[in-house]
């Protein structure tokens, strides 16, 4: 069986037997980091190509293709070229934040990469309270867009921005519900301890209707809090031209560009992981032989699997509804997520208490 | 193709210029950024009349502008690499369009899309307010004909803008070549 | 150029939309005051396409001013030229045959569909939903391939001229456009499926934009603007001009006066056009396409005024001639002119976000409002 | 009510203005100080009930100015045209603005194309040129050697 954990375990077992206990964690988190900012830029990479071949499928029409095959240095050629673009920075901008605000962006999304599993036993930070960790830290990537919204001296700028913290504060609570709706059922926060508790069967199945409920709650809210369309409020093309990154160019815009489709991966990756098991194959109940053949196919492939699953049904919704409007998006938080997904973790709990699950 | 005069010290944008003895591994490099330059062309949104419809065609489905990787059309001119001037240009427009161009950011490539782009077209004679082609304002790189010219020609302008980055030669040189050889 | 253009009260802001914005379809300029989201005021200001049309026409003759007009509202060029050639047949009493009123009712309704479907994509996609536009373009490419084929332009066609249309039709014409009345009846109930039936659509149009049947004649709308109003204003009914007398079709009217009545008058009027078609494609006479007329045309001394209706409303057409061959003043009565002055009273006290549902049903055409 | 009715019915009640038949509609011509008095007898007469101002416009005659309003009953769909003398030398006329809410914007365009000031007009300045523009480009007599290529 295919396992990215003997890779590293072998790996990890060579670099002791050569050099000494620190040296060999001071290689590991050079070799963490540079993986990382590896992985950043290539995913970036990816779902922006992704985005734009989905968005060409949805629209009847064929996409890149023409840089490389099947136009896959499409999104290459645009980063290279955000790069090499004149560094700009308009007048009486408040210089320190507006270069600062995409950094905090960017760090955000990479924090969060830390807990996540990619494969069995491949992960960068195996934490006790991994999905505290990602609420907490995943609310800081609006401080950035205000800062990015106040800094740069426009309109349209502060207008999004000032949308997005509206909508970010919002829709973190309904995020929130669904997400402890499920460590309800695992009592656990470690990312790997849910992982493993799913072992005969993924959360969404196992856990009835409430937690179908609790997935449709999160994809919403998730959809809500990277600014994606439907409630791109933050952007809102046709309303406020660019929304907070109006003023930004180059590669400080590549950084939020690039931001947004990280924070895409993060929310579905952590969706995968709470309601599909993460990287835990297809498992049913007590069916050894079933389960056995499943576990042929490798962790990693099962997690991407799960969460391009996620990421392609968000681009979905992008292409295919209209906007809400600012208040409309407040209403529906407030007045319907919020109720429905709190009633819902009470159910969970009852369920949870009285061993309804299977 | 028609290469307009503009004042000789002018640079082509966005061509990384070949220094005295730059090595080859300099060359490649250029090369590559050409390369990147010429196939990552984001227009802006910008349409003034007739020509935005024609616009509009060539990015839907049918000729779809979209496969040269032109389709990330940005509302900001911050972001945006080529101008496609769609339409005419009139003298309260003018500004305007000095104004988004300066507000881009180097390396910035205009094209003149349409009759009225290039010299005010059938709005030449008898008119007050039409500014007589767009080249008065902003220097322009490649001009389409027609009126409205068809997508297919905005496509091949745009592949022509392609190629014109993709030499890296300065707008002199290009000149040059074109009295020489005739292309 | 750049001064401030309004100054603003504590706690509100201006903000500038346009000249060059993605929401405006073109260049115009909106100048509004914003409170938090809410819009106090909105001013529009024109001009950005301003090409002086009506001093132009001064020196053109009654062969050529033609064209200009279809620079004007390129989304109908047919129609623009149909109100020009009328006016023109009208001041020297030219009798055009049959078959050419036939095609030029076809085309013209054709051009409306067109003109509708754009309009559809475009608004979907200031609403945020962006497919929309590229099924609409799907449906509009196969009208301009016909145009093409008939009339040797896609967009801006020049195709009718006093006394008559320029060519006759390709032999083509009658089948392909009745392919695309069986393809178009499937898709639009798609584009129903898709847009209509949307409940953030719906959310976002209903009770946006009021525009109440009084002040909708008092501003002067015209076309499905008024007509989602409640206001009876088709042209083609309450003035017929050309055969559209003779024609069965019915003059849509919704009452409701927001943003969703005038969407829901514009998709109807496109199922309305197709029964138009319908009812003329397999009766277009044979005979003459243009009736025989002087090299130059010279109009009597008067005054000459001709009302037609485009997709966008009630565009008039009034020349002053002085016996000449040139006009001596030409006056555009632009329906997106007199439609965008209600702007400001539609808006007022929406968001910012509803900017966009309104002008979107507006259906703005700048050089048209601009000429 | 037809053309002739029509004809008939404004002869009775301005005498002393023109009333002919043109060539779609009944025109009437009469001094620029009798606009309001006109205007307000149209639209407020029950059996005429000219609500619906469908073109606002103005011609130059070289000697003087002739403003030319096109007026459409939405009720009884009959239409009149008025012609209403205004002096070159210093064009002012009363603004419609408050009659016609549409007048406003119509209004604004022939000031800055023809430089008739409207009294009473909410907002009278430019609206389709910049407002350094000098001159009144639709008038006859207009000369822009810069900007106008003569053919």
């Amino acid at each position: 069986m295919f396992s990215i954990e003997n890779i590293t375990n072998s790996f990890h077992n060579w670099l002791s037997s050569v050099l000494s206990e620190t040296l060999v964690m001071l290689v590991e988190m050079g070799l963490i980091a540079i993986a990382a900012i590896a992985l950043f830029a290539v995913l970036g990479l990816v779902l922006v190509y992704m985005e734009r071949k989905v968005a060409a499928v949805i629209q009847i029409r064929l996409g890149p293709n023409r840089v490389g095959p099947m136009g896959i240095f499409q999104t290459s050629a645009d980063t290279l070229k955000l790069v090499l673009k004149e560094g700009f920075m308009p007048n009486n901008v408040d210089k320190f934040l507006y270069k600062l605000a995409p950094f905090v962006v960017m760090i955000t999304a990479m924090l969060i990469l830390a807990p996540i599993p990619f494969a069995k036993g491949f992960q960068i930070w195996d934490i006790n309270i991994g999905v505290f960790y990602i609420t907490a830290i995943s609310s800081i990537s609006v401080i950035g867009i205000l800062m990015a919204g106040w800094a740069s001296n426009n309109k349209y700028s502060l207008l999004g921005a000032m949308r997005s913290g509206a909508q970010i504060v919002s829709y973190e609570l309904s995020a929130g519900m669904a997400v402890l709706s499920i460590i309800v059922l695992t009592g656990s926060l470690n990312l790997n301890e849910i992982i493993e508790s799913q072992r005969n069967g993924w959360w969404i199945f196992k856990g009835h209707i409430p937690a179908l409920i609790a997935f449709v709650i999160y994809i919403i809210a998730v959809t809500a809090e990277t600014n994606r369309a439907p409630f791109d409020m933050a952007e809102a093309e046709s309303e406020l031209t660019g929304g907070f990154h109006t003023e930004y160019a180059g590669m400080r815009f590549a950084l939020f560009f690039l931001a947004e489709y990280i924070n895409i991966f993060i929310v579905c990756a952590i969706g995968a992981t709470l309601f599909f098991g993460g990287w835990m194959p297809f498992h049913i109940g007590n069916w050894e032989g079933f389960n056995h053949v499943m576990d042929f196919i490798p962790s990693f492939v099962w997690f991407f699997g799960k969460t391009f699953f996620l990421i392609f049904l968000i681009m979905w919704f992008r292409w295919t509804f209209p906007r809400l409007r600012i208040d409309q998006l407040l209403n529906l938080e407030w007045k319907y997520l919020l109720p429905i997904s709190m009633f819902n973790l009470l159910l969970m709990t009852v369920i949870a208490i009285k061993g309804w699950h299977f | 193709m028609d290469v307009k005069v503009t004042p000789p010290s002018a640079p082509f944008p966005g061509s990384v210029q070949e220094i005295p003895g730059g090595g080859i591994v300099l060359s490649t490099l250029d090369d590559v950024i050409n390369w990147a330059r010429s196939n990552s062309l984001w227009p802006l949104v910008f349409g003034t009349s007739c020509c935005a419809i024609e616009m509009m065609s060539a990015a839907s489905a049918k000729y779809d502008f979209s496969r040269f990787g032109f389709e990330v059309a940005r509302a900001t001119p911050r972001q945006a690499d080529v101008i496609i001037i769609a339409g005419t240009i009139v003298n309260k427009m003018a500004p305007v369009l000095k104004r988004l161009f300066d507000q881009m950011p180097d390396p910035k490539y205009v094209i003149a899309m349409g009759a009225c782009a290039t010299s005010g077209g059938p709005f030449f004679y008898n008119t007050y307010s039409v500014v007589k082609g767009a080249d008065h304002v902003i220097p322009v790189d490649v001009y389409v004909a027609g009126c409205p010219p068809r997508p297919e020609a905005l496509l091949h302008a745009l592949i022509t803008l392609q190629e014109k980055i993709k030499s890296g030669l300065t707008r002199d040189q290009i000149r040059t070549q074109f009295a020489e050889n005739g292309k | 150029m750049f001064e401030e253009v309004a100054t603003s009260k504590e706690g509100e802001q201006i903000i500038n939309v346009g000249p060059q914005h993605p929401a405006t379809h073109g260049v115009l300029h909106l100048i509004i005051t914003l409170n938090g989201e809410t819009i106090v005021n909105l001013e529009p200001n024109l001009g950005y396409i301003h090409r002086s049309i009506e001093k132009m026409c001064e020196s053109l003759s009654y062969r050529q001013f033609i064209y200009t007009t279809s620079r004007m509202d390129y989304l109908a060029a047919h129609i623009n030229n149909h109100a020009c050639a009328l006016t023109v047949e009208k001041a020297m009493q030219i009798e055009i045959p049959e078959r050419a009123e036939v095609i030029r009712i076809l085309v013209s309704e054709l051009t409306r569909i067109a003109s509708h479907e754009l309009w559809w994509g475009a608004m979907a996609m200031d609403l945020g939903a962006l497919s929309p536009f590229f099924y609409a373009f799907r449906e509009r490419e196969v009208i301009t391939d016909i145009m093409e084929e008939t009339c040797g332009a896609r967009l801006t066609m020049n195709y009718m001229v006093p006394g008559g249309v320029m060519a006759d039709i390709h032999p083509n014409f009658v089948k392909r456009v009745k392919d695309f009345i069986i393809q178009f009846k499937s898709r639009i109930d798609e584009y129903d499926q898709l847009v209509t039936g949307n409940i953030i659509f719906q959310n976002r149009m209903k009770n946006v934009g009021i525009l109440s049947k009084e002040d909708a004649i008092s501003y002067g709308t015209t076309g499905p603007t008024a007509r989602g109003s409640g206001v009876s204003c088709d042209i083609r009914k309450i003035y017929p001009y050309s055969i559209y007398g003779k024609l069965q079709f019915d003059e849509v009217l919704e009452t409701a006066g927001d943003s969703f009545a005038r969407y829901l008058v514009r998709v109807k009027e496109m199922k309305q056009s197709i029964s138009i078609i319908e009812q003329l494609i397999d009766n277009i006479p044979e005979g003459d396409f243009q009736a025989k007329t002087k090299a130059v045309l010279k109009l009597p001394k008067g005054e000459f005024y001709q009302r037609v209706e485009t997709p966008r409303g009630e565009l008039g057409v009034y020349i002053v001639s002085e016996g000449g061959t040139t006009p001596y003043r030409i006056k555009f009565r632009s329906p997106g002119f007199s439609n965008l002055s209600a702007l400001n009273h539609m808006i007022k006290g929406h968001k910012i976000g509803d900017l966009v549902a309104v002008m979107g049903t507006l259906d703005l055409v700048i050089p048209d409002i601009d000429r | 009510m037809g053309n002739e009715e029509l004809i008939l019915k404004l002869k009775e009640v301005f005498p002393e203005m023109d009333c002919v038949q043109g060539n779609d509609w009944p025109e009437l011509s009469f001094g620029s100080d009798r606009l309001i008095d006109v205007i307000t007898y149209l639209k407020q007469t029950p059996e005429l009930a000219f609500d619906y101002l469908f073109c606002e416009t103005c011609v130059d005659w070289k000697t003087h100015f002739n403003m030319v309003y096109h007026l459409d009953s939405t009720r009884y769909r009959h239409n009149v045209v008025l012609k209403v003398k205004t002096d070159r030398e210093k064009p002012e006329i009363a603004s419609l603005a408050h009659v016609y809410r549409t007048a406003e914007q119509h209004e604004r365009e022939i000031f800055d194309l023809f430089g008739i000031v409207f009294l009473g007009h909410p907002n009278l300045k430019r609206i389709m040129l910049t407002e350094e523009w000098v001159g009144y480009p639709l008038r006859k007599d207009y000369e822009d050697p810069i900007n106008i290529i003569k053919l």
